[in-house]
């Protein structure tokens, strides 16, 4: 019983090496997903993704919506990846996309190296569980009647009667990924989740995605109904679990703070009405956006008073998001303090700025700092 | 009690407060017994300034703001202390009916943006003169003109919003309706309760920048209630921090952001991610937030969670909960602190 | 940070403590009020009242006509009808039929309601629609002109087929029901969740929504036990259906039509079926009151 | 304006769909009849030396079906019979068309089902509100418990216990019938006042057998109300109390119209315990009686009469509805 007694360390290697390489060592791995060997394992590719919605209610208008226009980006294996934009921008569709909870009209969605557009639905399943969505709220995905150990035994168990694992790694591996949340099984196990925190209880949804061994996480707002003061908790935690399992850590936020704590050595990209209107490496956008949206979005954050001080090009609050302003040209031309008539008649495509990472898509790019920046003395 | 009153006329100018809460005590009754949300809370806000009070769940923030309405909600009430308005007296000993008049007529209360706050069978229009005929407002048609004037000025068709229905707003324009009910009657107290809750980056300062202008506009007394130390940051002239239902440190917001000193302040700010500078600098809190039942009955309220007495274990923490007092250095900063205390009287003793 | 994980073998641990403590748990939640042991208390005396009592009886009950009418005596505790039959021995020999189809058509409606709603609010679209079209139906057509058309063709002569008759009819609102609630819940995290993690939808349906709606569907059991009391009872007090066998309902009918209401003469003999549903129906109703708790763990917790 | 068009040719449509497969299984219903009394009607008309067109005829007048030819011209005719209100004769009344002898009936009851909605609705809802107001104190639970006794006990066992009291031990009511038959009809004093000894009980049976679940809905709802955001609102923005009293009942009401439409099909259902019991010549009588004497033409006509009843009164109660809820008036997401 190789089992029976193993170190929390050793289980975390493990993990590691088959999130890295796609190949389980001892079998507990092997689920036949992921495994091209290229390197690719645990990579996610989107291209072009369209989204509509009908909206709701009145059946004979017939309105629909349209959550994503075509949205393309990669993020590679262990990465870390924020999209931020305002309610209602389709971020929020996106990452449904991701975990396989919606579907989508058109494009191609490549999931550790396979393609899935041309996937039976049955076939993309094992695919889609390789991506975990967090929910925003702790309170709605824990099923409220049942306790925590059962909550994870049964993906573990599923997991178990495929690779004919006994009930003690079952027993075994839901404490491990309980150690690996910073959650103490003993106090935990037995409890149902009325009783924890927010805190925990978002902990012990990240332990149960952890339990089917996934190559990324999908956060969506997933501190945002955590008190503050146990926020920083949990986003230590998924960087931490980035680094030591190699998952990557898609972040999916309104609040840019927390989106650039997370991923402050990956990727951003900003979302306006179902497109990417910005994107680069964080800390380059959040310091030189280049995209009138990304200004205004950056200018919304409030500035600690006291302790920084605002950009010097801040700019007013823009109106709020109205799904009716024109189609025709640039998205954000209606609320755009620079637009122009070429912005209101063309649509501009994303791009590189001078052969940058960098990629906006505006006619007329401008660095302003908008951000608020600490002030020297402090 | 007095030097918190002192503290504050030092900064406030010659002023005296519009709002004056003194040894504020609220309970709840539940199974095990009353126990209290708020305890002895002073806290003031000057004429004309915008003050924070930030907290996070059970810290007794919700509770304190309805009680500047008198309207602590069953198995609440107020236990001790007393609330004195400018203009209105002490609201603990107000009648029935003299709240009811104060309610919307003097104080006014702007609710989460998140919360459905309209009756959802009547237009807007309809409840504008409900309002008026409960406060006994003769002449309707100038109501509905300042109503209309107010709507307008936070950038709304006013004709069409008081035609409608509370699922025909968006949560941006419910939230603007909702400043509308409060302010109609010409309140000069606004209480704002986590008002940008729920809302995004950009709607949010959206609503800051029209509290901003409305309190400056009619010269009001605002309290903003929130979890979030970004949002008070940005409009509120002083910050008040509470925590298992005591207000543990009060002053200039700049002041306390830049040099918190009680624990927690320092530890809740610090826990804040920050959009520029070192990632490394934010720290995680331990522990969690106490609730109702889980509040320390004796010594401080946050000493299980408090870095302080973690390494310095003083007697006093244990023994009672430390009053908030002036500290030492003639800021005007209120701090519920026996580290904080000690440091104080060492550094007096020092120098004297 | 890095400790060794002992991982217990060879024990079971409290793997499934939710089902294990089911009885416990009931008996801990009834001990919380006087009146839910009391409820409890009253249904058992009814459940061993339909079992043995029968065979406490001859097949067929002693006449006396001299004795018509009688009120309660030391003889007759509930006096006699207008045979001089000892009313306690009819009530007694009479509650099997009555409790038996009761219990029947119960089932029948919560398994019914309940499969129908859980599928049609799981599966949405198509499913969904033409159920509850169905379902629409049933609750429409009135229940009891129903039970009476259908009276021409079926006898309901034994428990069995009246309760199946009860149950067929009677299982629309508690599928509308369970299916809104189904509905609800699917918006809940933890149902995506688990489909998230390859659960299958059988796991779904049998351990994220079933438990959900549980409490709801043990109280609709034994609300419906007392419903179907009443029509079966209130099917027999009309008078059009044939009876071969005493129950309650053969009871109140018989009474009525011997004058009983005009005369006043053997009230105890109308009275007693009438107090013995009541009775029956405040033990439920005081059992019902414990349900919530048993199976919410939110509310069994102090 | 149209949203509420739209809905009520969705509901007439469904209702015609309903009452026809209504129709068509009471059709089936009564040719399964153990020895169909139709055929054997014509049969034994044909023995008496009857043509077999005359007899076809006058079975076909009986009962409103063919006796012969086929299956699907059987029940081709006797849906456009239904068409035209012809349900047949009734056997048990001779000579009356079985939609009058119907009729008859239904006037009784709509007159007695209608007077117990209204007092228990009227109670119902007024206790409700009370219960919920005073929820945690003596009153309130005495209000509950009440409620709940009273929702718990069966409309027949209602009625007895009403005889017993009324006409039994303490004879102030008149025990059966509508209407004392010494009495000359037409509206004068004596009249009028024996109609309403007559269905006083009757009515009160109504009353006290449904006013449990108003008041229990009502009670709920209203808790449900009082924890909406817009109560507190409405309180910290000084409406006067009776001002929100009024927001909260209306709002309150509102899911109260679906419960009022299941218990208007429920009393139409039901009127058959109480009309038995007190002897009241409605609808439920004519029900039972047409069993009792086999006079299927009656009881295929009452039948299909309840349920529409029942229908229309869904339909009603929907269409209050979507005119009181501005969010299902106008636009927005439907209230499902």
């Amino acid at each position: 019983m190789i089992h029976k007694k193993r170190s929390l360390d050793g289980a975390t290697r493990e993990s590691l090496d088959r999130a890295t390489n796609g190949t389980g060592t001892d079998g507990t791995g092997t689920d036949g997903t992921g495994t091209d060997g290229t390197g690719t394992a645990g990579a996610i590719e989107a291209r072009g993704i369209v989204k509509s919605f009908k909206a709701r209610g009145d059946v004979l208008a017939g309105r629909t919506v349209r959550a994503l226009r075509g949205v393309d980006f990669r993020i590679p294996p262990g990465g870390a990846a924020s999209f931020i934009g305002e309610s209602g921008c389709g971020k929020t569709t996106l990452g449904r996309i991701l975990a396989g909870v919606e579907s989508f009209d058109s494009g191609e969605l490549v999931l550790g190296g396979v393609p899935l557009a041309g996937l039976a639905p049955r076939k993309r399943a094992p695919h889609f569980r390789r991506v975990q969505l967090i929910h925003q709220d702790p309170y709605s995905a824990l099923n409220p009647t049942r306790t925590v150990e059962s909550i994870l035994r049964d993906p573990l168990a599923l997991r178990a009667k495929q690779t004919g694992q006994s009930r003690a790694w079952i027993d075994g591996r839901a404490r491990e990924v309980l150690d690996l949340v910073g959650l103490d099984p003993g106090y935990v196990l037995p409890r149902f989740p009325h009783q924890l925190s927010g805190g925990m209880r978002q902990r012990v949804v990240i332990a149960r995605a952890l339990t089917v061994d996934p190559a990324a996480l999908v956060a969506d707002e997933a501190v945002s109904m955590i008190d503050v003061s146990l926020r920083l908790g949990v986003l230590n935690l998924l960087r931490e679990l980035r680094s030591t399992l190699g998952v990557s850590v898609l972040f999916i936020t309104h609040d840019v703070a927390t989106a650039r704590y997370i991923g402050a050595d990956g990727e951003l990209y900003v979302i306006y009405r179902g497109e990417i209107v910005e994107h680069g490496p964080t800390e380059t956008v959040l310091a030189d956006p280049v995209h009138p949206y990304t200004q205004c979005l950056l200018s919304a954050i409030p500035v600690l008073h006291g302790v920084e001080q605002p950009g010097a090009d801040r700019l007013a609050p823009t109106e709020p998001l109205d799904e009716s302003q024109p189609e025709d040209g640039c998205l954000f031309a209606a609320r755009c303090p620079f637009a122009t008539d070429r912005c209101r008649t063309e649509h501009p495509e994303l791009g590189h700025l001078g052969g940058t990472a960098h990629e906006h898509a505006c006619f007329y790019p401008q660095r302003r700092s908008v951000v608020a920046t600490p002030l020297a003395d402090t | 009690m007095t030097a918190a009153t002192q503290a504050t006329t030092s900064t406030a100018a010659a002023a005296p407060p519009a709002v004056t809460i003194r040894d504020l005590t609220i309970v709840y009754r539940t199974p095990a017994g009353e126990l209290p949300a708020v305890s002895g809370v002073d806290l003031d806000l000057p004429p004309g300034t915008i003050t924070g009070l930030v907290g996070e769940s059970g810290s007794g923030k919700s509770t304190l703001a309805l009680s500047l309405l008198g309207a602590v909600q069953r198995p609440g009430r107020i236990a001790a202390g007393s609330i004195h308005v400018d203009g209105l007296g002490n609201l603990v000993e107000l009648s029935a009916k003299s709240l009811q008049e104060a309610r919307g007529g003097e104080i006014g209360y702007v609710f989460q943006a998140a919360q459905n706050s309209l009756n959802p069978l009547k237009t807007v229009g309809k409840q504008l003169l409900d309002l008026g005929r409960s406060h006994g407002v003769r002449d309707r048609t100038a109501l509905v003109r300042s109503a209309k004037e107010l709507l307008a000025g936070m950038g709304l068709d006013a004709a069409r919003v008081l035609d409608s229905y509370q699922h025909e707003l968006s949560g941006g324009m419910r939230q603007r309706v909702g400043i509308m009910f409060a302010l109609v009657l010409n309140a000069h107290v606004l209480v704002l309760d986590e008002p940008t809750t729920a809302l995004d980056m950009i709607s949010q300062a959206n609503v800051l920048k029209i509290v901003r202008a409305v309190h400056t506009e009619r010269g009001l007394t605002t309290l903003l209630v929130t979890h979030d130390i970004g949002v008070v940051a940005e409009v509120a002239e002083r910050i008040a921090v509470m925590y298992g239902g005591v207000v543990v440190e009060q002053g200039e917001t700049a002041d306390v952001l830049r040099a918190p000193k009680h624990p927690y302040a320092r530890a809740l700010i610090n826990a804040i991610p920050r959009v520029s500078g070192d990632l490394s600098a934010a720290r995680p809190l331990p522990g969690r937030p106490p609730t109702l039942g889980t509040i320390p009955t004796r010594g401080c309220v946050f000493r299980e969670r408090c870095a302080v007495y973690a390494e310095r274990q003083l007697p006093a923490c244990v023994a009672e909960q430390p009053p908030l007092a002036p500290v030492a250095d003639g800021s005007g900063r209120l701090v519920a602190c026996h580290a904080v205390a000690v440091e104080d009287q060492q550094a007096t003793g020092e120098t004297a | 940070m890095v400790t060794a994980v002992e991982i217990p073998t060879g024990n079971t641990p409290a793997l499934t403590p939710a089902r294990r403590g089911f009885w416990r748990n009931l008996w801990r939640v009834l001990r919380r009020k006087p009146t839910r042991v009391a409820g409890a208390v009253i249904v058992a005396l009814f459940v061993v009242m339909g079992v043995v009592g029968p065979f406490l009886y001859p097949a067929n009950l002693p006449t006396d006509p001299g004795n018509a009418y009688a009120g309660p005596s030391g003889s007759h505790l509930l006096g006699t009808d207008f045979q001089g039959t000892d009313v306690l021995a009819l009530l007694v020999t009479g509650s099997r039929y009555v409790l038996v189809a009761a219990v029947i058509a119960a089932a029948c409606t919560v398994v019914v309601g309940t499969g129908i709603g859980l599928y049609a609010g799981y599966r949405r679209g198509g499913p969904d629609s033409v159920l509850m079209r169905i379902t629409d139906f049933i609750i429409t057509i009135p229940g009891l002109p129903l039970l009476l058309v259908l009276s021409t063709l079926w006898k309901y002569s034994n428990p069995l087929t009246m309760g199946l008759v009860l149950g067929v009819t009677g299982w629309g609102s508690v599928a509308r029901a369970v299916r809104s609630q189904t509905l609800s819940l699917r918006e809940r995290g933890f149902i995506e969740a688990a489909r998230g993690l390859g659960l299958s939808t059988a796991h779904v349906v049998r351990k994220e929504l079933l438990p959900n709606v549980a409490p709801y569907v043990a109280m609709n059991l034994l609300i419906s036990v007392t419903v179907y009391i009443y029509l079966e009872v209130g099917l027999f007090f009309l008078g059009v259906l044939p009876f071969n066998e005493n129950n309650w309902g053969v009871m109140i009918s018989q009474a009525v039509q011997n004058g009983v209401t005009q005369t006043g003469q053997g009230l105890a003999y109308l009275l007693s079926p009438l107090v013995a549903i009541l009775l029956l129906t405040l033990g439920i109703v005081l059992l019902v009151d414990a349900m919530d708790e048993v199976f919410n763990p939110r509310l069994r917790e102090d | 304006m149209r949203n509420l068009l739209v809905r009520l040719a969705g509901h007439l449509v469904r209702a015609l769909v309903m009452i026809w497969v209504v129709a068509t299984f009471t059709f089936f219903l009564i040719r399964l009849m153990p020895g169909d009394p139709v055929a054997a009607q014509y049969e034994k008309l044909v023995q008496q030396g009857m043509s077999p067109d005359a007899a076809r005829n006058a079975t076909r007048l009986t009962y409103g079906f063919l006796p012969t030819g086929s299956g699907w011209d059987q029940y081709v005719h006797y849906l456009w019979r239904l068409l035209h209100f012809d349900f047949g004769r009734s056997t048990q009344t001779l000579g009356v068309n079985a939609s009058a002898e119907v009729l008859t009936g239904a006037k009784w009851t709509i007159g007695l089902v209608l007077a117990g909605i209204l007092i228990s609705f009227a109670l119902g809802t007024v206790l409700g509100v009370i219960a919920a107001i005073r929820r945690s104190s003596g009153v309130g639970d005495a209000l509950t418990i009440t409620g709940s006794l009273f929702h718990a006990i069966p409309q027949f066992v209602m009625a007895l216990v009403l005889i017993t009291v009324f006409t039994v031990i303490w004879p102030v009511f008149p025990t059966d019938g509508n209407v004392d038959i010494l009495v000359d009809p037409g509206f004068n004093g004596p009249y009028v006042a024996s109609l309403v000894s007559h269905a006083s009980l009757p009515a009160l049976a109504y009353a006290l057998s449904m006013f449990g679940s108003y008041l229990l809905t009502m009670r709920s709802s209203v808790i449900s109300v009082l924890g909406d955001d817009f109560v507190l609102a409405a309180e910290l923005r000084g409406l006067t109390r009776t001002m929100r009293l009024r927001y909260i009942a209306r709002n309150a009401l509102l899911p109260l119209f679906t419960i009022f439409a299941l218990t208007i099909g429920f009393m139409f259902g039901g009127a058959v315990f109480i009309e038995k019991a007190f002897n009241y010549p409605g609808m439920g009588i004519t029900l039972i009686n047409s069993i009792g004497h086999r006079d299927y033409s009656t009881m295929n006509a009452t039948f299909l009469l309840i349920t529409a009843a029942v229908i229309v009164a869904n339909i009603v109660a929907d269409l209050l509805y979507t005119a009181i809820d501005p969010r299902v008036r106008r636009g927005g997401e439907a209230v499902a």
